[in-house]
């Protein structure tokens, strides 16, 4: 067990503390006396509109959706950039720097390839018109 | 630590498993998949820390595919809606015998 | 015996004609590629009238009768307009394979047989161990079925020219037919198991076909597919036969086979095991019991199909089947005795059920399981030569029968035709006094009827005695005595064995000519405006049973007994076959030749002829044609009354005197209880129902509901984990 | 040549075909993008799909004569891998040509249909040449993900969203133990490869450890539900009623195909070393997926339900391969796969042809006296279930597809004769159906006002009647097939060490 976590461990215990203390010192200091207009939804001081589970369209899952995959592609750039130096480089590395002369440009390529498909799934997705609203 | 974290993916794992079996919403249930993956990730994560970066790796491809499936998933959901007007598993049975 | 030690080129035949052997399959073959091509090109938008018009009794036995609908006047309706062409075709390339067989034969007659020839064709699956040529084994037994194959069936094909003659399905009758012989010539001269098998399926699927060639809605089919039940049951005996064959001897070559077989331990457990299931394969393909009850059903089909396939050769398939597995039936003695004991117990159970049958061609059907059950004494005891030559006198005079009796349908149902009576024309109430209209096939038929009776001189005579003395003759001093089945010594199950067979001999003699009397004798039934149109039929109908009447009077000296030495040669069916089988049959009788005192043999054959007599005689003497009424006016005339029935017939006093308690009560028993209870209950629809109640609970489980499904999936989860985890 | 898989270029040449047909799909893609939705359009897109398909099946065929192997990594460059993407291929390419004629009747319009045909096919490729867990995982998925899509192809049948919704839970709930599986596979021996798990599995004595028993177990699962093998089964019948028929040809033949071959490949590479511990259960699987396809196929009316629990019984007849954990079963496995290729698609064809739009004509009742007004079919159809049935001569190939499974069943070391004997009794019972179907055909006449099936498209009679031909020929002439499928069996470094026997 890491020791350096102890700290960030105590902050999760205070944050947690002191949300349930809040909540619950609350609940025992109020009297309940319910009104119909106390117990609609607070929306900064304007009457509601509505109901608060209100459906949303069906457009803003799709583009959500598309988002998702796009944005989750990028966790695949973070491995790729931690190794960036190593894939640039057409020997092992001397000293964590590459010998004059071997630099390759097999890492860039391979992202570029990378980011081709991905712009590909892109277009097709913009052609097909799924970005636009309505 | 390696044996409770497993432990800990386990219990996901199962908690997944069930509600997958007692829930009826089809998008719980794909939660509840998700929720199983995501399990198992803890389990390549944790693993990982044994035997070198496979396990991480494993990880990423895990969740670029969960994505896609979630993808592919709510647009089927959002099919059946269309035909049946409802996600509840327990109404959608056109297809038996 | 080794076949490997004779390169192919040199074996003396190889220089004849019969290198040519392959094309008797084939020429079947290509009788079936143009009459199917002929058949779909004939094939209407409209499609054949429908052919359930037929009265609803449950027979579809009405040649052309599905033009009845469309032409109820008295015009002969147009013959389909490839029926020249096929009628040229179907029964052409029949008689060009039954003359080359012919041709065969004497080129086998001129050279020593000592060793089979072995044609291999090409390879067929040509890897490492499970190598498989498709090979032609040329030896004395196949070219003994090939002759009855390509005969009797040219016969059946020429017969079938007018019996069929207004069928709209004509060409795809004689397209299955051709294929049907094409399969059993393969059957017949396969050199390797699996293509025994192929041919063994192939026959079985025309069987099927054939049987329910007028689909008149419920009964062929049913009959079909009970007909293909069964044999699907025995089909699984001999595909697991074969499994053990492999397993055990690595090989399925039947030469191979016989080799290895040779050096098993004598009553060993291997091959008895692969003989039972060998034999399981033989009951159902060859109805005995427990799956027997197709036969009689699968009369729903033409006439001229029962003669070819449910009488003259596939049904004797698992008889021809047991006699080119002697090599391993005779190493196992307790498969013998049960194939000898189930074999006897079919003739007698069968024989007792044809006493009772009014429909003319059920009576011939039970006959034949009866004869069936005969055929399988006989190699079941070890006497491989007695039960072919049985199965080959059997084939002259059953499908001269059948024919005969087809010639009698025929006849009948045309004019019923046209006189607008739907009369059923195979019940034995409503024809009678048929002698004086068709004098030739009466008198054709009785000559079948003595001959199946065993008089002497006739072919079955000859046959049937050979079959009772072997058994007789190994109740000692052979590997059968020795053994025992399920704790009765073997010597006593032959005993029993030889009781039920000259008890069935009686019983055939007896319902034979019951059957005669009926059809042929008495006042005439039909009614009046019927009987100006009763007369022979064709000529091209009438031929071919003018030759298998000759054939089932002369038969017999194919094999003449020593006793009988005297009126031609001795034992030349023996002789012939003595090559293939003669070493297995030595196995079983410890060696030596069976021999019997002659006082004893003539004691025997004297028993044999008295029974035969007797029977016959019985029969003419108890029975009274005179008194019989037309199916219409009999009392009881459905087939759930037919235990009632037997009251009158005692009144009658039919079979008052004698095995009377027996057989009406193996009657009653059997046919009501085994055979429509449990056979076809449990054993058919049981099987059928019990697969089916599997089915439908897994049906029932596919609710539609995801969460049943994942349920089920994570069941299997759990007992895969489980297998994993506890083992 | 011998591809050294450390090497990125050489990596992507040993990919080869697997390149040709993704860039190709990519490209295809867009294009199907291009244009708005139209049957012309679709047709299109699926010749294009079609010559992609067989430029694909070419460069294969060409890789396959080089005789090429490749050191240890994480894909298999082996006759096994061939063979199956040609399989593979040959599903798509019937899928696309049966599809371009279904879709018109079914007014689906989406060009895509067919681009979603060849990603899966990629899946296909990958998973055929996978020797890593993690690229099984990544086969599975793209497989899988394409045919959850191709399944609700069909927007305006509700039944086609139902079967895709069915199909993508239980599917990714399936994957999930697969996922499972492999992470406690890698938990217990430190890897994904599988030549290196089968290594390790061999010298480590794994066959008592707790974890890899489990991970085993769940692998075990995984494959189970993608082959469709009792009691994993639950959701073939509806998925397959309710997909467009060329698709479930498809998912019958094609992603039957694929996941077998992984499944074999893992199982004879990496895990014979673990045979006393799946032997029973992969037994009991086979058994139990015979028994129940068979029975239950009994009490089926509509042809496609029936065809699906045929195919179920189709994977317990190949799992008796599996169960034999030997190079003679794994070369059994493909002639088999070969032959049941072949009769499935032709079938599934015969019922494209029959139905009518809107997937209907699909009942057993629509096939009564079919004989009489379309011969052509009624007899390919009969071939077609003599095959399935393993009939010789008019099932072909069929029959020796069951006869090459049984004897190599017997003949492995540790004999399966009783689950032989399984085989040939669940057969027997599969020809209550089969025949009934072809009973249906011959020997019923055509009901009073049903009328004809429409004329058939071109491409479906071509598949109809190439697969007839092509079963009966191979029937006479198997030695072909025979001899490839037994070139085609996996080759790992370590595989002529183990237990299992060399091929013959």
């Amino acid at each position: 067990m890491d020791r350096n976590y102890i700290p960030v461990l105590f902050l999760l215990g205070i944050a947690v503390l002191t949300a349930v203390a809040i909540i619950g010192l609350s609940h025992l200091v109020m009297r309940s006396r319910p009104t119909p207009v106390k117990q609609q939804p607070y929306e900064s001081g304007m009457p509601p509109l509505g109901d608060a589970r209100e459906r949303f369209s069906i457009k803003f899952y799709m583009v959500a959706m598309l988002f998702i995959v796009f944005d989750i592609e990028t966790v695949f750039m973070i491995p790729w950039a931690a190794y960036y130096r190593q894939l640039s480089c057409a020997v092992p590395l001397v000293g964590g720097a590459c010998p004059a002369g071997q630099i390759s440009f097999f890492g860039l390529g391979e992202m570029l390839v990378f980011m081709a498909i991905l712009l590909a799934g892109f277009v097709y997705v913009w052609k097909k018109g799924a970005l636009q609203w309505d | 630590m390696l044996v409770e974290a497993l432990a800990l993916s386990a219990l996901l794992f199962t908690i997944g498993v069930v509600g997958v079996l007692t829930r009826r919403n089809a998008i719980i249930i794909f939660m509840c998949v998700e929720l199983m993956l995501n399990a198992v990730n803890l389990s390549f994560v944790a693993l990982s820390k044994l035997y070198g970066a496979a396990g991480q790796v494993f990880v990423v491809f895990t969740m670029a595919v969960a994505a896609a499936e979630a993808a592919v998933g709510l647009a089927i959901i959002i099919a059946i809606f269309r035909h049946q007007r409802t996600v509840n598993l327990q109404n959608i049975n056109l297809l038996k015998g | 015996m080794n076949p490997a030690m004779i390169p192919e080129g040199a074996h003396p035949l190889a220089a004849t004609v019969a290198r040519l052997v392959w094309l008797l399959p084939l020429l079947p073959l290509l009788g079936f590629l143009i009459n199917g091509t002929l058949a779909m090109l004939g094939v209407a938008k409209i499609g054949p009238a429908d052919p359930s018009a037929n009265g609803g009794h449950g027979h579809g036995e009405v040649p052309g009768h599905a033009d009845e609908h469309a032409h109820d006047d008295h015009g002969h309706p147009p013959r389909h307009k490839f029926a020249k062409i096929v009628s040229l075709v179907g029964p052409g390339v029949l008689v060009a394979a039954f003359a080359l067989a012919v041709a065969i034969f004497a080129a086998m007659r001129g050279v020593e047989m000592e060793h089979p020839y072995l044609l291999t064709l090409f390879s067929w699956m040509p890897v490492g161990d499970l190598k498989l040529d498709a090979t032609i084994l040329l030896d004395p037994l196949s070219m003994t079925m090939v002759m009855v194959v390509t005969g009797v069936g040219m016969l059946i094909h020429v017969f079938s020219v007018g019996y069929m003659q207004d069928d709209p399905g004509y060409p795809r009758y004689f397209a299955y037919l051709n294929l049907f012989v094409f399969f059993m010539l393969l059957l017949v001269l396969g050199g390797s198991y699996p293509l025994l098998f192929v041919g063994w399926e192939g026959v079985g699927l025309c069987s099927y076909l054939l049987i329910g060639f007028w689909f008149s809605e419920k009964a062929n089919a049913d009959a079909g597919k009970k007909a293909f039940i069964m044999n699907r049951i025995g089909d699984f005996g001999f595909l697991v036969a074969m499994l053990l064959m492999f397993a055990n001897f690595g090989t399925l070559d039947i030469l191979g086979v016989a080799e290895q077989a040779a050096e098993l331990p004598m009553g060993g457990v291997i091959a008895t095991t692969i003989a039972l299931f060998l034999f399981l394969g033989c009951t159902g393909k060859s109805a005995q019991i427990p799956l027997y009850t197709w036969l009689p059903d699968a009369m729903a089909g033409p006439t001229p199909v029962s003669a070819l396939i449910h009488a003259a050769t596939m049904v004797t398939a698992g008889v021809y089947l047991v006699a080119r597995a002697s090599g391993i039936f005779s190493m196992a003695p307790v498969a013998q005795l049960t194939v000898a004991l189930v074999g006897a117990a079919t003739a007698f159970f069968a024989a007792t059920i044809g006493l009772k049958q009014w429909d003319i061609k059920k009576v011939l059907a039970y006959s034949t399981v009866s004869q069936l059950g005969y055929m399988f004494v006989a190699v079941g005891v070890g006497a491989y030569v007695a039960g072919i030559f049985h199965l080959v006198t059997h084939a002259f005079f059953k499908a001269l029968l059948f024919l005969g009796s087809g010639s009698v349908i025929y006849v009948l149902h045309a004019a019923y035709h046209k006189t607008h009576n739907h009369d059923d024309a195979q019940d034995m109430r409503n024809m009678g006094g048929l002698r004086q209209y068709m004098p030739i096939t009466f008198s054709l038929m009785w000559i079948a009827t003595l001959a199946i009776a065993g008089i002497p001189l006739f072919s079955g005579f000859f046959s049937k005695d050979e079959i009772l003395t072997s058994v007789f003759a190994r109740i000692s001093h052979s590997t059968l005595a020795d053994a025992s089945l399920l704790g009765m010594p073997g010597g006593t199950v032959l005993m029993i064995v030889y009781g039920l067979a000259v008890a069935s001999a009686l019983m055939t003699a007896i319902y034979m000519a019951r059957m005669m009397l009926y059809t042929f004798h008495g006042p005439n039934r039909t009614g009046e405006g019927e009987r100006p149109h009763l007369k022979e039929a064709p000529w091209v109908m009438t031929g071919p049973l003018v030759v298998l009447g000759a054939l089932t009077a002369f038969g017999g000296w194919l094999n003449v007994p020593a006793l009988l030495g005297a009126i031609g040669p001795v034992g030349g069916l023996e002789h012939f076959l003595e090559p293939v089988v003669g070493e297995a049959a030595l196995r079983t009788t410890l060696g030596v030749a069976p021999h019997l005192p002659h006082s004893t043999e003539l004691m025997l054959v004297g028993a044999a002829i008295f029974i035969a007599v007797a029977g016959i005689a019985f029969a003419v003497w108890r029975l009274k044609p005179a008194a019989l009424v037309p199916r219409k006016d009999a009392p009881e005339s459905t087939g759930i009354d037919r235990v009632l029935e037997n009251k009158y017939f005692v009144d009658e006093g039919y079979a008052a005197a004698f095995v009377n308690p027996t057989v009406n009560a193996s009657r009653t028993v059997l046919w009501k209880g085994f055979d429509a209870g449990i056979i076809d209950g449990l054993f058919v629809n049981g099987s059928a129902l019990l697969a089916r109640a599997f089915g439908w609970m897994g049906s029932q489980l596919q609710t539609g509901q995801v969460g049943t499904y994942a349920w089920v999936l994570l069941i299997g989860v759990i007992t895969l984990l489980g297998a994993f985890t506890f083992r | 040549m011998i591809f050294d898989l450390a090497n990125p270029s050489q990596l992507m040449q040993a990919l080869g075909p697997d390149l040709l047909l993704i860039v190709g799909a990519i490209v295809l893609m867009l294009w199907a993008a291009w244009r708005p939705e139209s049957d012309e359009h679709q047709r299109a897109v699926g010749r294009a799909s079609l010559a992609l398909v067989a430029a694909t099946i070419a460069m294969t065929l060409w890789y396959s004569t080089r005789g090429m192997s490749s050191n240890v990594g994480v894909i298999a460059v082996d006759n096994f891998r061939w063979a199956t993407d040609l399989i593979c291929l040959l599903g798509a390419f019937g899928a696309i040509a049966l599809g371009m004629e279904y879709n018109v009747r079914e007014r689906i319009l989406p060009a895509e249909s067919h681009v979603l045909v060849l990603f899966a096919t990629a899946g296909m490729m990958i998973l055929a040449a996978a020797r890593d867990l993690m690229i099984v995982f990544l086969g599975i998925e793209l497989m899988s993900v394409a045919i959850y899509v191709l399944v609700g192809l069909n927007r305006r049948s509700p039944k086609a969203a139902e079967g895709s919704l069915k199909y993508f839970l239980l599917g990714a709930f399936a994957t999930a133990f697969l996922l499972y599986g492999i992470a406690l596979i890698y938990g217990s021996t430190g890897s994904t490869n599988l030549t290196e798990i089968g290594q390790r599995v061999v010298a480590g004595n794994f066959v008592a450890h707790p974890m890899m028993l489990a991970g085993t177990g769940l692998l075990l699962v995984g494959f189970g539900f993608k082959v469709a093998a009792a009691p994993f089964h639950m959701w073939a019948p509806d998925v397959y009623e309710g997909a467009p028929t060329p698709i479930t040809a498809f998912m019958a033949t094609a992603v039957k195909a694929a996941a077998f071959a992984t499944f074999l490949r893992v199982w004879l590479e990496a895990l014979p070393g673990m045979g006393d511990a799946w032997f029973t259960p992969i037994w009991w699987l086979a058994a139990v997926a015979m028994f129940v396809g068979n029975t239950v196929a009994l009490s089926q009316r509509n042809l496609k339900r029936l065809l699906a629990y045929s195919s179920i019984a189709h994977s317990g007849y190949l799992l008796v391969a599996v169960a034999t954990g030997t190079l003679g079963g794994s070369a059994a496995f493909l002639f088999y796969l070969v032959a049941y290729t072949l009769a499935s698609y032709g079938a599934f064809a015969v019922v494209i042809a029959v139905g009518r739009e809107g997937d209907a004509n699909n009942d057993l009742s629509d096939y009564e006296g079919l004989w009489h007004v379309r011969p052509g079919l009624a007899i390919a159809m009969a071939v077609f279930m003599l095959s399935l049935m393993g009939f010789p001569i008019f099932g072909g190939i069929g029959f020796f597809g069951k006869w090459y499974l049984l004897m190599a069943a017997i003949e492995a070391p540790r004999p399966l004769t009783t689950l032989a004997v399984v085989l040939v009794l669940t057969s027997v019972v599969s020809a209550g159906y089969y025949l009934n179907v072809v009973r249906v055909m011959f020997m019923k006449a055509r009901p009073d006002g049903a009328a004809d099936p429409e004329r058939t498209g071109s491409l479906t009679r071509g598949v109809v009647y190439a697969t007839a031909v092509a079963i009966l020929v191979l029937g006479l002439v198997p030695s072909r097939v025979i001899g490839w499928s037994r070139a085609g069996v996996p080759r790992a470094p370590q595989i002529q060490a183990a237990s299992v026997d060399a091929p013959r």
